[in-house]
C-alpha cells in the first residue's frame, strides 16, 4: 500500500516535470505551429545558468530560479527575433529544422563552459522529506508539483485575461490575416517563446535541485514529454498538463509493478509504456484528449 | 620480455635489433598513437578523463625520451561521438597516421571497428572491461572484465557479514555493459546455488528510479548488485537514500564518480554503498604505481581531479608502451610488427594501479582476475576508500574466458 | 473639396525584386466617401491593398517609388500592426477568417488593437446588430460558416477596429444577390455612420452603385477614373464590366457560342 | 473522349428526401429532385441554404442521415468518394480545388486516376502498363487542354495559375475524368462580366461538344438564367422552388429568400 | 482589356501569370512559360515531351554523373572519404525513402530509424545467418521493410500531421525495445556482427579485382552503395511521374479533393508507407553490412531525427534533394572536423587551454550552418539547385 502510494507521489512530480515541459512545445505548437526541437537544449540551459547564480554568483535559490527563467526567456525570445522572424510565412519544416539546428550549438555551448562533469546545484530541498505513515514525500518533488500548479493557474488565468491568448491561435491558423488586424506576430512569436523558455528553464532547474545533478544529458527528458504533450493535445495547455501527469504517473506505475504484472512484456517496458499510452489514446482520440480536430471543410 | 611496462626506459637496455624501419606513424623517430574517444555528448564524462590519462602517461614517457628512450609517442585524439558508425569513419581517417590504436571508447564502437581492424591486421585498446576483448588477437585490453568484478562483488558481501540465505539483488543498466555484469552474477550464483530475488534493468537517463527502488524494497534485498554510470548512479541512490532503503549496493565501477562526495545524501553513500574496482583508492601512499601516477598527474595535467577514467586511460598507454617497447626491440614497428609484439609480450605489471596482466596470443591470454573492494569515504580524494584489496574468489578464478564468436 | 482620408501618389511595388505590378497609382479617398476600385483578375488591386496596408513583405513584395499618407501623416511602408492602430483596417480577398477559431474569438482578435474595453464592447455591440447571422452562431467554429456568413464574419471582424477607412477586397464574392445587397446596405449604414470605403470588386454593378467616385484598374495602372454616375454610362465599361443591361443584351449562351464560331475560324 | 451524350428523357440523377444535419444546423432537410442526362439543373439559394451540402451528399464526402442519391438505377449514397467518382461524377470546387504544387497537365492527369489501373512498381519501372497509359492519358488530357484553351499553361504548378485560369482548370479536371455527371459549384465566382461570359462560353461549348449532364450552383443569376434549363431554389436546406429559370425568378418566396429587391 | 476578343485568344487575354513565389524568373524564361516551349507545343507525340531526359542540358548531366560515379573511388582512394561518402550514400537511399513519405505524401514521420533498424536486422538474418546472396538479402530486406511499413501505415488514415509524426516516434522506441529483447534475432543487448556475402556475379565488392587491378572494400563499396543510390532516384523519378506519384502529391495537397476525384487517399498513405520502408530498409541493411557489426542503440531518436535533416535541408518533395542533403549532413562534419583545428580559441579536446575543443565546435559549426543555411534558403539545397537551373532551362520542373 504504501508501495503504492510512494510511487503514485514519485509519478505526480515527474509528472509535474513533464507538464512544465509539454506546456512549453504546446505554447510555441499554438503560436507557431511548430514543434521546438531545442526545448530539450533550452531546458539544460535554464538549469545550466541556475547553477550559474547560485553557485558561481552566489544569490540565493530562489532569487538564482527567477533569475534563471528571466534569462532563459530573453534568450528565448532573442533568437526567435534573431533568427526565426525571418521565417515567418516559410514553409513549418525549415522552422523545426531550425529549431533541431540550434539544439545542436545549445549543447555543445554549454559543455564549453561548463564540462562534462557532473554538477551539484545547491538547494534548500536536497534529500530532505516528509514522512507520512511509511510514505516519503521528497521535499523537491512537494515543491516541483507545487510549482508547477502555482505557475500552470498563473498561466491559465494570463491567457484567459490576456488579448495574447487569441492573437496566439489566429496566428498560428493564419499569420498574413492576423498582422492585417494589427496583431504584431512578431511580438507573439516572441512572446510565446519567451514563456516557454521560462517554462522549460523552470523545469530544468527542479530537476537539476534532485539526485541526478546536473549533466549535460538533463534536456534529454524533454523526448520523452513528448507523449505527454501529444496525448493532451498539440495545442490544449490543459491537455498538456494532464498528459504530462498521466504519462509520468503510468512510467513509475509500470516500473513499480514491472515483475509482478510486465514480466511477460520484457523487461524495463516503463521505459516504452509512455509511448504505448499515447497511441492507444490517439487511436481513440485523433487529436489527444483536447486537441483540436483540423477542418476540412470543401 | 617481462617486467613493468614503460619501467624507466632509460636504463632499460634491451639490446637493439636495429633501427625500426619508417612505417605508417612512424617517421623515424615519433610514433603516433591514435585515441578514437567520445569528446562530445553524455559519454564525453568518460572519455575526457580517459584521453588525459593516456596523455599524462606518455608526456612522462617523453620526458625520458620516448618508447626505449628514443622515440617520443604523440596522441592523435579524434572524437566519435560514441557513434560505432564515426567510429569506422575516424578509424579509416587516421589509420595509416598511427602504428595502433591506445584508445577506443564504447563497446559497440570498438565492435564495429574490430572487422577493420582485423582486415588491416592492427592493434587497438578497448577502453572498456569486456570479457569478449580478452580473446581477440588484434584488442590490447587491461584489467579484469567486468564479469569477474561482480563475481568478486558478491563474494566479498557474502564473507563480510552477508550469507547465502540473505535476498540478493541486481539493477543493470539495459545495455551491453549492464548484461555483462549480470553474467558475472549469473556465474557465481550457479556455482553457489544463489538467486536474485529480482533484476530491475533502466535504460540510460531514466528520470525518475522510485519505481524500481519500491521494487527492490518490496523484494526485501539486502544486496544489489549495480551496474550503471554515474549520472543514472546518483539518480538511483538518490531515490534510494530518499525512502531509507536499507539494503547494501555493491556498484560496478564505472558507477562511481568522485563528485559524489558532494552529494547531499553522501552520507547514505558511506553506510550503504561498496564499489568494485581494480587497484587502489587514488593517491595511496603504499602502492609505488598510484605515488607515480598522482605524481605525473600533477605534473602533466594539474586540474585533473580524481578519477577511475583517468587511471584506465593511464593504463591503456603503459600496456600498449609495453607492446611499442617490444616492437621497438625487435626492430620493426609495422602493424605486422606490433600484432607480433603484441603476442610475443608476457606478463605486463602496473604497479598495483591494475592486476597484471599475462599478454600474448589471445588464446593464452590470462587478464587478471582480482578486485578491490571500496567504501565511501568522504575525507578521500576520490571519495573512495580500501575495504579489501586485490583479492581473488575461487569463481573469479574458474569463470571461462571464452572467444566470442565475432 | 472635402479632405482626403487616404491618398495615394504614383505608387510602384514590385514582388520578388522581379515582378512591377503597380506602375505609379495615384488615388483619392475623401473622408466620408465611398471609393470603387474595378479591375480585371491580377490588375493589381489587391497588390494596391496590400501596398497601403503594410502587408507587402509577407509577400516578398516592395513600394519602390511613391507615397500613402493616412490623414495627411505619412504611412508609407509602416508595418501593419500601426496601420491598423492609426485607423485604417481591411477586409481580406477571401475573407480569410480564422477557421479554427470560434466567431467569437474571430472578432476579438479583430479588436486586438483597441485597448480600451469599453470601444470593444461597443463595437461588438454594433456587429452583432449589424449581422444577426453572427449573433446566432456566436460559439461555433467559424470554419463551417458558409461563404456568405464567413463574410460576414470577415466585416465584422475588420469593424472591431472602429476604422476611420475600411477597405474591402471583394466583398460580394460568393454571395448571394440578396446577400450581395445587404452587404452593400451595411457599407453604406458603416459608411453614413462616418466611415470612409474604398471598395475592390469584380461586381461592377454593385460597386458603382453606392460609390462616389470609381477607379478602373488595369496592368498596375489606372486607365479610367471619375465619378460613378460617368463610369455607369462610359461604354467601355458597360461592355467589359457591367455587361449590357439585361434588356438589350443576349443571353449569354447565344451570344458566346456565335463567338467562339468565330474564334474558330480564325 | 466518351460522355454520355443521349438526351433520354428518364433520370440520370435522382435525388430523394435527402436530410444532412451537422449538430444543430439543418444543413439539407428533405431535399428531393431530378437531373436528366444531358440536363443543365441549376441550384440556387442563399448563403448557407445547403447548395454546396448537396454536392458534397452527391460526392460521398458527407453522409446524409436520410434520402437515398441514385445514379440511373444504381445507388449512390453510402459509398465512398473514390466509388462514386468512379462511377462518372465529376466535381469542381467552391474555393479552388487544385492540386497547387502539381502542374496543370498533372492535375488533369489525376483527373483520369480512376480511369488508369498501374501502380507503384510498374510506375516506378516506367514499364508496360505504366507508360502505356501514360501516353493514352496525356492524349486524353492535351483534348481537354484543347477545348478549354489552357495551352498555354500546361506545365505551371496550379498554385501559381491565375484566378480565372485556375478556375477554368478545375473544369478541366472534372471533364479530364470523363464524367456522365458535372458538379459545378460557382464557376464564375469572383470574375467580372467578360471573364464570366468566357466560363459561360466554356459550359456552353461543353454542353455541345460532350452532351454531359450538370448542376450548376450559382449566385450569378444572368449566368443561371441563361444557361441553365431548370433550377431548383434552397432555403435553409429546404427546397422552396422547381421550374424553368422564368417561373423561379418570378416565384415569391425565391425573391423574398435569396433575390431580393434586384433582377 | 480593350482589345476586342476576336483579336486576341482567350488564354493570351488572361493576366501575366504569378512568378512562383521566391523564384526570379528572366524575362526571357517567362515568355517561354506563357507560351511553353514551342517544339513541345508543335509535337504531337507526348512520348517525347515524358522522356526523362529530353533535353541536351540533362543528357549530358546523365553522362557526367555516370562517369563521375565510376571514376570517382580509383581518384580518390582515401578510406576515410570513401567511408564517409559511403555512410552518405545508404543515408541518401534511406532518406529517398522517408522523402517519398514526407516530402511527396505529406505524411511526417519520426519513425524512420525504426525501418532501417529492422533492415539492418534483416541484414544479419538473411545475409549473415542465412548466408543468402546480396540481391536476395536486399530484397528479402525490401520485402521485409514493405511488410512492416504497410501495418504502420493505417495509422496514417487516423492521425494527422504532427499527432502522426510522434507516433512514429513511438514505434522507435517500442522498436529499440524489440531489438533489446528479441535476442535470438538481434542478439539483444550485445548486438550482433553481421558477414553478408557482397558479390555481384563473379565480382566480391568486398576485395574487387577487375582487369587484374585489385579494389580495396570501400572502393567496391563505393560503387555498390552510389550505384543503388542512382537505381533508387531513378525509381523514384518514375514514380513520382505516374499515376500513383500524382496520387501521393495530390494526398498530400489536399486530400479531401483528392477522394473527389477518385484518388483513394488511404491506398496510397499506406502504400508509401510500404514503398518507403522498403527503401529505408534496403538502406538499413547495406548500414548493417558495411559495418559488420549493429546494435540496439543505433535505432535511436536521433538517427531518424537526422534522416528528417536530410530531407529538409536537402529539399523536400524534390527528386535530387535526398541526395544533396546527405551529402551535406554526412560528408559537411567531415569536412569541418578535417579543417577546424586552424580556428583560434580551439583547444585539442584533452588539454585543458582553449575556449572550446575540436569537436564540441564541429557540433556547433554544424548547428550554425543547418540554421543560417535555412534562413537563407527555406528550400534547402534543392531550391538553390533550382534557381540555377531556371537560368538555364526554361522552366524548373516540380522534380
Ligand atoms: N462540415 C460542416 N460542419 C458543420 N456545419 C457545416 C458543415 N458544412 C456545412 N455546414 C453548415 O451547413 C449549412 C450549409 O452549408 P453549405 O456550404 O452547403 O451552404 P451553401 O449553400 O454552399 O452556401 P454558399 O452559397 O455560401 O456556399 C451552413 O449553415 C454551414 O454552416
Ligand atoms: N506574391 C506574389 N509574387 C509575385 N507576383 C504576384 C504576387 N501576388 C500577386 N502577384 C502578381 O501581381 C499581379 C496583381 O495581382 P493582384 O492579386 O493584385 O491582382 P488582383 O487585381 O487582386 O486580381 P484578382 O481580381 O484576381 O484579385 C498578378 O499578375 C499576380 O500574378
Ligand atoms: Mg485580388
Ligand atoms: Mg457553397
Amino acid at each position: 500500500m504504501t508501495g503504492l502510494l510512494q510511487n503514485l507521489f514519485a509519478g505526480f512530480s515527474l509528472g509535474a516535470t513533464y507538464a512544465l515541459i509539454a506546456l512549453g512545445f504546446v505554447i510555441i505548437y499554438k503560436a507557431t505551429g511548430v514543434i521546438n526541437f531545442a526545448q530539450g537544449g533550452l531546458l539544460a540551459l535554464g538549469a545550466y545558468l541556475g547553477y550559474a547564480f547560485t553557485d558561481s554568483v552566489g544569490v540565493g535559490f530562489a532569487v538564482a530560479i527567477v533569475l534563471a527563467c528571466v534569462s532563459t526567456a530573453l534568450f528565448g525570445a532573442a533568437f526567435q527575433r534573431v533568427v526565426l522572424t525571418r521565417m515567418v510565412g516559410q514553409p513549418p519544416f525549415a522552422v523545426v529544422m531550425i529549431t533541431i539546428g540550434l539544439l545542436f550549438v545549445i549543447d555543445p555551448l554549454i559543455t564549453a563552459i561548463w564540462g562534462f562533469d557532473q554538477l551539484l546545484l545547491t538547494n534548500p530541498w536536497n534529500v530532505l522529506s516528509l514522512d507520512a505513515g511509511g510514505v516519503v514525500f521528497g521535499l523537491r518533488d512537494l515543491w516541483t508539483i507545487g510549482i508547477t500548479a502555482a505557475v500552470v493557474t498563473a498561466f491559465f488565468l494570463f491567457f484567459r485575461f490576456s488579448r495574447l491568448g487569441v492573437a496566439m491561435r489566429a496566428t498560428a491558423f493564419d499569420p498574413e490575416a492576423a498582422i492585417a488586424h494589427g496583431i504584431s506576430a512578431r511580438r507573439v512569436f516572441a512572446a510565446s517563446w519567451a514563456i516557454s523558455a521560462a517554462l522549460a528553464a523552470l523545469a530544468g532547474i527542479t530537476l537539476a535541485a534532485g539526485p541526478g545533478g546536473l549533466s549535460p544529458s538533463i534536456g534529454a527528458i524533454a523526448l520523452t514529454a513528448f507523449p505527454a504533450m501529444i496525448v493532451g493535445g498539440l495545442d490544449s495547455p490543459a491537455g498538456a498538463v494532464l498528459g504530462g501527469l498521466v504519462i509520468g504517473l503510468a512510467e513509475s506505475l509500470t516500473r513499480g509493478y514491472q515483475d509482478l504484472f510486465f514480466a511477460w512484456a520484457g523487461p524495463n517496458v516503463s521505459s516504452i509504456v509512455p509511448y504505448v499510452i499515447m497511441i492507444v489514446i490517439l487511436l481513440v482520440r485523433p487529436y489527444g484528449l483536447f486537441g483540436t480536430p483540423e477542418i476540412r471543410r470543401i | 620480455g617481462c617486467g613493468g611496462a614503460g619501467g624507466d626506459a632509460a636504463d632499460g637496455g634491451e639490446t637493439v635489433a636495429g633501427q625500426p624501419a619508417v612505417t605508417a606513424g612512424f617517421d623515424g623517430t615519433t610514433i603516433r598513437l591514435g585515441a578514437i574517444s567520445t569528446l562530445t555528448g553524455p559519454v564525453a564524462v568518460a572519455g575526457t578523463p580517459l584521453t588525459a590519462g593516456n596523455q599524462v602517461w606518455f608526456d612522462h614517457i617523453n620526458a625520458t625520451g620516448g618508447i626505449a628512450g628514443r622515440y617520443p609517442v604523440e596522441l592523435v585524439v579524434e572524437d566519435n561521438q560514441y557513434k560505432p558508425d564515426v567510429t569506422v569513419q575516424q578509424y579509416q581517417k587516421i589509420k595509416n597516421d598511427v602504428v595502433a590504436f591506445t584508445q577506443i571508447l564504447g563497446t559497440p564502437s570498438v565492435l564495429a571497428v574490430l572487422p577493420q581492424l582485423a582486415a588491416d591486421g592492427a592493434l587497438a585498446s578497448p577502453a572498456s572491461f569486456d570479457a569478449t576483448w580478452v580473446r581477440q588477437e588484434n584488442l590490447l585490453p587491461v584489467g579484469g572484465p567486468y564479469q569477474v568484478q561482480a563475481i568478486n562483488a558478491v563474494d566479498h558481501y557474502l564473507r563480510n557479514g552477508g550469507s547465502p540465505t540473505d535476498t540478493l539483488c541486481s539493477m543493470i543498466q539495459d545495455d551491453a555493459f549492464g548484461e555483462a555484469g549480470q553474467q558475472g552474477l549469473d556465474h557465481i550464483a550457479a556455482s553457489r546455488g544463489l538467486s536474485y530475488a529480482t533484476t530491475q534493468r533502466f535504460s540510460v537517463g531514466t528520470n525518475d528510479h522510485t519505481g524500481a527502488i519500491g521494487a527492490l524494497s518490496s523484494a526485501g534485498c539486502d544486496m544489489v548488485f549495480l551496474g550503471a554510470t554515474p549520472s543514472d548512479a546518483a539518480k538511483i541512490w538518490g531515490a534510494a537514500a530518499q525512502v531509507n532503503f536499507p539494503g547494501l549496493w555493491y556498484g560496478q565501477s564505472p558507477s562511481w564518480s568522485g563528485s559524489f562526495t558532494g552529494l547531499p545524501f553522501a552520507d547514505y553513500l558511506v553506510s550503504n554503498v561498496r564499489i568494485a574496482l581494480e587497484g587502489t583508492e587514488w593517491g595511496d601512499p603504499t602502492i609505488p604505481g598510484m605515488v607515480d601516477m598522482v605524481e605525473r598527474a600533477g605534473m602533466y595535467a594539474p586540474d585533473q581531479s580524481p578519477d577511475t577514467f583517468f587511471i584506465l586511460g593511464y593504463n591503456l598507454a603503459r600496456a600498449m608502451t609495453a607492446v611499442l617497447e617490444e616492437a621497438v626491440a625487435r626492430g620493426d614497428l609495422s602493424r605486422e610488427g606490433i600484432l607480433a609484439a603484441s603476442n610475443g609480450l608476457g606478463t605486463v605489471g602496473f604497479d598495483g594501479l591494475s592486476g597484471d596482466y599475462g599478454y600474448g596470443p589471445a588464446a593464452d591470454r590470462t587478464p587478471p582476475r582480482t578486485s578491490t573492494i571500496y567504501a565511501v569515504d568522504l575525507a578521500k580524494p576520490l571519495g573512495l576508500a580500501v575495504l579489501e584489496y586485490d583479492f581473488t574468489s575461487p569463481e573469479a578464478e574458474s569463470f571461462e574466458i571464452v572467444a566470442a564468436d565475432l | 473639396m472635402p479632405d482626403i482620408v487616404l491618398s495615394v501618389r504614383n505608387l510602384e511595388v514590385v514582388y520578388n525584386d522581379v515582378a512591377l505590378v503597380l506602375r505609379g497609382i495615384s488615388l483619392d479617398v475623401p473622408s466620408g466617401a465611398v471609393v470603387a476600385l474595378l479591375g480585371a483578375n491580377g490588375a493589381g488591386k489587391t497588390t494596391l491593398l496590400r501596398a497601403v496596408t503594410g502587408l507587402l513583405p509577407t509577400h516578398r513584395g516592395r513600394i519602390t517609388k511613391g507615397t500613402v499618407a493616412l490623414d495627411g501623416q505619412p504611412i508609407t511602408g509602416l508595418d501593419a500592426a500601426a496601420v491598423v492602430r492609426r485607423g485604417m483596417s481591411q477586409v481580406m480577398e477571401g475573407r480569410r477568417i480564422f477557421a479554427e477559431l470560434s466567431v467569437e474569438d474571430n472578432l476579438r482578435a479583430g479588436a486586438y488593437t483597441r485597448r480600451s474595453r469599453v470601444e470593444v464592447a461597443a463595437n461588438h455591440a454594433r456587429v452583432m446588430d449589424l449581422f444577426p447571422v453572427l449573433a446566432a452562431r456566436r460559439r461555433s467554429t467559424a470554419g463551417y460558416l458558409s461563404g456568405g456568413e464567413q463574410q460576414m464574419l470577415a466585416i465584422g471582424r475588420a469593424l472591431m477596429a472602429s476604422p476611420k477607412v475600411l477597405l474591402l477586397d471583394e466583398p460580394s464574392l460568393g454571395l448571394a444577390p440578396k446577400v450581395v445587397e445587404q452587404v452593400r446596405d451595411i457599407l453604406v449604414t458603416i459608411n453614413a455612420a462616418g466611415t470612409s470605403v474604398l471598395l475592390v470588386e469584380q461586381n461592377a454593378m454593385m460597386a458603382l452603385s453606392i460609390a462616389t467616385t470609381g477607379y478602373v484598374l488595369e496592368t498596375g495602372k489606372v486607365v479610367r477614373d471619375g465619378p460613378a454616375s460617368e463610369l455607369l454610362a462610359d461604354e467601355d465599361i458597360r461592355e467589359f464590366y457591367l455587361g449590357s443591361t439585361s434588356d438589350e443584351r443576349g443571353s449569354f449562351a447565344d451570344v458566346k457560342s456565335y463567338r467562339r464560331r468565330k474564334r474558330w475560324s480564325a | 473522349m466518351t460522355g454520355v451524350g443521349s438526351d433520354a428523357p428518364e433520370p440520370l440523377l435522382t435525388v430523394d428526401g435527402l436530410t444532412l444535419r451537422f449538430g444543430g444546423v439543418h444543413a439539407l432537410d428533405g431535399v428531393s429532385f431530378t437531373v436528366g442526362s444531358g440536363e443543365l439543373f441549376a441550384v440556387i439559394g442563399p448563403n448557407g441554404a445547403g447548395k454546396t451540402s448537396i454536392f458534397n451528399c452527391i460526392n460521398g464526402v458527407y453522409r446524409p442521415q436520410q434520402g437515398s442519391i441514385t445514379l440511373d438505377g444504381a445507388r449512390l449514397d453510402g459509398s465512398r468518394p473514390t466509388a462514386i467518382a468512379n462511377r462518372g461524377v465529376a466535381r469542381t470546387f467552391q474555393n479552388i480545388g487544385l492540386f497547387p504544387a502539381v502542374s496543370l497537365v498533372d492535375n488533369l492527369m489525376l483527373g483520369r486516376h480512376h480511369l488508369m489501373r498501374s501502380g507503384f512498381l510498374s510506375g516506378m519501372l516506367w514499364w508496360g502498363r505504366a507508360r502505356r497509359e501514360e501516353l493514352e492519358g496525356r492524349a486524353a488530357v492535351e483534348r481537354v487542354i484543347e477545348l478549354l484553351e489552357l495551352e498555354p499553361f500546361r506545365h505551371q504548378p496550379a498554385g501559381l495559375l491565375p484566378y480565372g485560369v485556375a478556375k477554368r482548370a478545375e473544369l478541366a479536371r472534372a471533364l479530364a475524368m470523363e464524367p456522365r455527371l458535372v458538379l459545378l459549384d460557382e464557376p464564375v465566382a469572383g470574375m467580372n462580366h467578360e471573364e464570366t461570359e468566357d466560363m459561360a462560353r466554356y459550359i456552353v461549348e461543353v454542353r455541345r461538344e460532350l452532351g454531359l449532364a450538370m448542376i450548376l450552383v450559382e449566385h450569378d443569376m444572368r449566368l443561371v438564367m441563361d444557361l441553365a434549363d431548370r433550377v431548383l431554389a434552397l432555403d435553409f436546406g429546404r427546397v422552396i422552388a422547381t421550374g424553368t429559370p422564368a417561373q423561379v425568378q418570378r416565384n415569391p418566396a425565391v425573391v423574398e429568400a435569396y433575390l431580393g429587391g434586384a433582377a | 482589356m480593350a482589345s476586342p476578343p476576336e483579336t486576341a485568344p482567350a488564354s493570351d487575354r488572361s493576366a501575366t501569370p504569378p512568378t512562383p513565389a521566391r523564384l526570379p524568373v528572366p524575362s526571357a524564361a517567362r515568355a517561354a512559360e506563357r507560351g511553353g516551349r514551342p517544339h513541345r507545343r508543335l509535337s504531337r507525340s507526348y512520348a517525347q515531351d515524358l522522356r526523362l531526359f529530353h533535353t541536351r542540358g540533362s543528357k549530358v548531366g546523365l553522362a557526367l554523373l555516370l562517369t563521375g560515379y565510376l571514376v570517382f573511388p580509383t581518384v580518390v582512394q582515401d578510406d576515410f572519404w570513401l567511408s564517409v561518402l559511403i555512410y552518405s550514400g545508404v543515408t541518401a537511399i534511406g532518406a529517398t525513402g522517408l522523402n517519398l513519405l514526407t516530402g511527396f505524401c505529406g505524411q511526417v514521420s519520426l519513425g524512420h530509424a525504426f525501418f532501417v533498424g529492422a533492415g539492418a536486422y534483416c541484414a544479419a538474418v538473411f545475409g549473415g545467418d542465412l548466408g543468402l546472396p546480396l540481391p536476395l538479402w536486399l530484397l528479402g530486406a525490401a520485402v521485409v521493410g514493405a511488410i512492416v511499413g504497410a501495418l504502420v501505415g493505417p495509422f496514417a488514415l487516423r492521425l494527422r500531421g504532427l499527432y502522426l509524426a510522434i507516433v512514429t516516434l513511438g514505434l522507435v522506441f517500442v522498436g529499440a525495445h524489440l531489438w533489446r529483447n528479441l535476442t535470438p534475432l538481434t542478439g539483444g543487448n550485445f548486438g550482433t556482427s553481421i558477414t553478408a556475402d557482397v558479390s555481384i556475379g563473379p565480382f566480391d565488392l568486398d576485395d574487387l579485382s577487375l582487369f587484374g587491378e585489385q579494389f580495396s572494400r570501400n572502393q567496391g563499396w563505393f560503387w555498390l552503395v552510389w550505384g543503388l543510390v542512382l537505381v533508387t532516384t531513378l525509381l523514384t523519378r518514375n514514380l513520382m511521374r505516374t499515376r500513383a506519384g500524382r496520387a501521393m502529391q495530390a494526398v498530400r495537397d489536399r486530400d479531401v479533393a483528392a477522394e473527389v476525384i477518385g484518388v483513394s487517399a488511404g491506398r496510397y498513405k499506406i502504400g508509401t508507407f510500404a514503398v518507403s520502408s522498403a527503401i529505408a530498409a534496403v538502406a538499413g541493411s547495406l548500414f548493417g553490412a558495411y559495418q559488420q557489426f549493429i546494435s540496439p542503440e543505433e535505432w535511436g531518436l536521433i538517427l531518424s531525427v537526422q534522416y528528417i535533416a536530410v530531407i529538409i535541408v536537402g529539399g523536400m518533395g524534390t527528386v535530387m534533394g535526398p541526395i544533396l542533403g546527405a551529402l551535406f549532413v554526412g560528408a559537411l562534419p567531415a569536412l569541418i572536423d578535417r579543417y577546424s583545428d586552424v580556428i583560434p580559441g580551439v583547444s585539442d579536446g584533452v588539454g585543458s587551454d582553449g575556449f572550446i575543443s575540436v569537436s564540441a565546435l564541429n557540433q556547433a559549426v554544424f548547428g550554425l550552418l543547418i540554421v543560417v543555411f535555412l534562413v537563407v534558403e527555406p528550400r534547402g539545397l534543392a531550391g538553390i539547385w533550382l534557381r540555377v537551373k531556371a537560368y538555364f532551362t526554361s522552366w524548373p520542373f516540380s522534380y
